[in-house]
Order: structure tokens, then C-alpha cells, then sequence
């Protein structure tokens, strides 16, 4: 399932729902990102979240259909909000749940490594000097990269 | 033909969405970029870098030489930074 | 922080809690295992953990103490649960917080390696055929090996 | 010395802790262990396969020729299993 909201999600409902009614799961792996207080030597005040309505939903969604295709899930997650944040305010959740573990971690965080240089959101930062569109970093494409081949999953 | 900006592009150009009419000789992205510099000095300044933009057509990414058509919604944006 | 106990834990409780008032954290990175109802090709109505008292806290301390020497983590978190289980409970639950969600993942996934292969556990299923101690697995030790050289922290 | 058994080493010997005073040529986890066997048919079915046996000496990890001493605490367990 996607999301993308500008209000906040309850993690913890959001996970027991994820998992709610089926026992073949034996492992769930989550990712959240928080605002963070500082980038680099700047403090953030805030930061804003623009993102591409209709394209987006559509990335996510095949992001996550992507992520099912790779590994054998049995539940996966994306909720994404957009709007204006402040510092340690949830920003993202992404989960996926499957029979094993190596499975539930590779596709978490291959939903996040995808969503994060492919799903049209934008971030711009309220610091001391100003607001500041976020730069996109090299190490993002490159942690991107290393999903371009199908991998294969390990067995647990 | 239907264009919206994101985020820098959106504040350089000063527009977020606006529709256009490109002479029939623009066929593709990179020629649709490069023509719409000249629709103002924001669209100069925010598209003189061609390499820092992104393009979707559709609402699926694009590359230079890819189609665009009158009846296409084209969005420029840079680097997405979400997550 | 480490935590056996036999009481279920609030999955979102212990999330918030771990982050709250710390915005450095950019990333979560979160595991949390699940009874199956199947473990091959038998039903599981339930099953047991046992552990070593003393021995158990001692080993998850140090797991965490490593953990955080190997990555510059914010927080961390593993509480694990013994007693009798039935499907689709929680067992265990590891996160690690980070600036950057590599140290994170990394961290998080070094916690539950590592608990597998050290921590002194053990489950005793119950099928149909009777009560059986689960066989521990050369999936897990291989899992366990990939951290044996200190690994370089990927920068995000 | 105080022995604790786990798992199904406790099913298999039928205790999970005992004091036991093995002989002064019993220096080692290893001669422990083959002095274990003689305590009767569930230890030395339980003991019957040592790789398939882990030692604690004092909450660590032990190997075959590591040291036990009278005030130690030895632990025997199957290969963990948690998590």
C-alpha cells in the first residue's frame, strides 16, 4: 500500500495493521526518516516538502510493486508526507514484511533507496540564511545502483 | 501543451504550470528545453543547465531525445531529494 | 538499551520513545520477528522460549556496545521476549537510529545477525507430532560472518 | 561446580542444573564434557555428539581446551536459536 499525506501516521498502527491476520510472516523490517536538526553546519528551522501529485503516487506504487516482484512479500508499505516539517517529524515510513528476514530487509531498504532518486519529491530547507532547495546526493544514485541487476534473495 | 515546474525551476521561471504552443519544428525534449528559454529571462536563468533537469512527460520520466506532442503534460523538476 | 522479558511490547511506544528529543536522527531502522504458524511443512500452535538468565543480557549488552562502536548510532534498542508465543506474536525487536540511514540499516541488521548466532535462546515448537527444539541454522551463522571484518561505515 | 543445562541437553539429562565435583584430572571443557557422559544413560545421551554442543564457562563462550575450574559456572546448550 501508498500514502502520501501531509498529516502525520500513527507508526505503530500502521505497522500492527501491516502484519494484523497473517501468520506466515516471521519478520517485518521498517525505515523511517526523520527531519533532522542540522544539514551540514546549517540548523533547520523546517523544511518543506514539495512533491509531483499524480506521478508520484504513480513511482510509489511501482516502486512497490517492484519490490513484490523481487522478493516473495507477504505485506509492504509506503507512506510519504509532504508539506511543511520540523525537526523530528516523521517524513517517511517504508516496511515490508516477509516468511524471512534477509527478504523483509533487502526490500526495505530497496523501497527507500528507490524512492529517494526516483519518486518526484522535493525538499526545501529553512535554515538561518534563507531557504534552500535541497541538492540531490551522489550517494543516494549510488545506493540506487546497487539494486539494478535483480538480486537474488537470500535464503534465511 | 501543458508544463509545470518544480521546486527551483518553479521559483526561477516564476510559474508553476502554464500552457504553451511550441512551433511544430520542437519534436523532442532537449528542443523543447532550449526553446523555452526564450520564453523569458526566469526561463533563461532556470533552464541554462540542462544537465541539472529532469523531465517526465506524462508523468513518466524522459530523455532528450524522447517525443513531445502538443497534447503532452511536460514537467521539469531537478533531482528528486524525497525520503 | 536491551530488555528480556515475557509481557508483549508496544511496537510505536518503544519507537517513539527511542527517538523522542534526539533531532540528530535522520533514519530508524527498525526489525521486528514474528511467530510463524509454519515452520516447513508443519503447523506451529505455538512456541517456547527458553534462555539463560544472566548469560542472555550479558551477550545482548555486548551485541548493542559493538553495534554502536561500529556505526555512529543515536539510539538503539533490542528487547527480546521468552516465554510460551503463539503465531503472529512479537519475539524480538531491534532498531538502531542514525544521522544517515546506511548506519542504520547496517547497524539493525548486525543486531539481529548477531543476536541469532549469540544470544542464548532457544525455541521449542509445538506441531501436531509433539514439542521440538527448532535446529539452529547455517543460514544464520553465514549471516553472522559477513560482519566478522568491521565494516566501513557507507556515507549517505 | 555448578552445571546448568539448556534446551534438549535439559530434556535429554533431565536436569537443568546441577553441582557436580569432577576429578583433578578434569582441566578442560573437553574432559568435562567426556566426564559427563559417565553420569548416568541421559547424560551420555546427551552428550553423546559434543559438536553438537556449545559451553559457557562463566556466561562466555568456551571452547574444548579452555580451562574449568571447581567455582566455575558451565553452561551446556544446543546451537542458538532466538531472534
Amino acid at each position: 500500500m501508498i500514502r502520501v499525506q501531509e498529516a502525520d501516521f500513527d507508526l505503530g498502527a500502521e505497522l500492527a495493521k501491516l502484519t494484523a491476520g497473517n501468520n506466515k510472516i516471521g519478520g517485518l523490517a521498517v525505515f523511517v526518516g526523520l527531519v533532522r536538526d542540522r544539514a551540514g553546519d546549517k540548523a533547520i528551522g523546517a523544511m518543506t516538502l514539495e512533491h509531483y501529485p499524480g506521478m508520484t503516487e504513480k513511482m510509489l506504487a511501482r516502486i512497490e510493486a517492484e519490490a513484490n516482484q523481487r522478493w516473495p512479500l507477504d505485506a509492504s508499505l509506503i507512506i510519504h508526507r509532504v508539506g511543511r516539517l520540523e525537526p523530528g517529524e516523521q517524513i517517511v515510513l517504508v516496511a515490508a514484511a516477509s516468511a524471512h528476514r534477509q527478504a523483509a530487509f533487502d526490500a526495505c531498504q530497496f523501497l527507500i533507496d528507490w524512492l529517494k532518486t526516483k519518486a518526484p519529491f522535493w525538499k526545501l530547507e529553512e535554515t538561518g540564511a534563507g531557504a534552500k532547495w535541497v541538492d540531490a546526493r551522489d550517494s543516494d544514485t549510488q545506493a540506487t545502483e546497487r539494486w539494478r541487476a535483480p538480486k537474488k534473495d537470500m535464503a534465511e | 501543451m501543458k508544463l509545470l515546474y518544480f521546486a527551483w525551476l518553479k521559483s526561477k521561471t516564476g510559474v508553476a504550470e502554464e500552457d504553451v504552443t511550441p512551433p511544430p519544428e520542437v519534436t523532442t525534449v532537449a528542443e523543447l528545453l532550449i526553446w523555452l528559454r526564450g520564453r523569458g529571462p526566469g526561463h533563461a536563468e532556470a533552464l541554462a543547465d540542462l544537465d541539472a533537469i529532469k523531465v517526465a512527460v506524462n508523468q513518466e520520466y524522459a530523455q532528450a531525445g524522447d517525443p513531445v506532442r502538443p497534447s503532452d503534460e511536460v514537467a521539469l523538476f531537478p533531482p528528486v531529494t524525497g525520503g
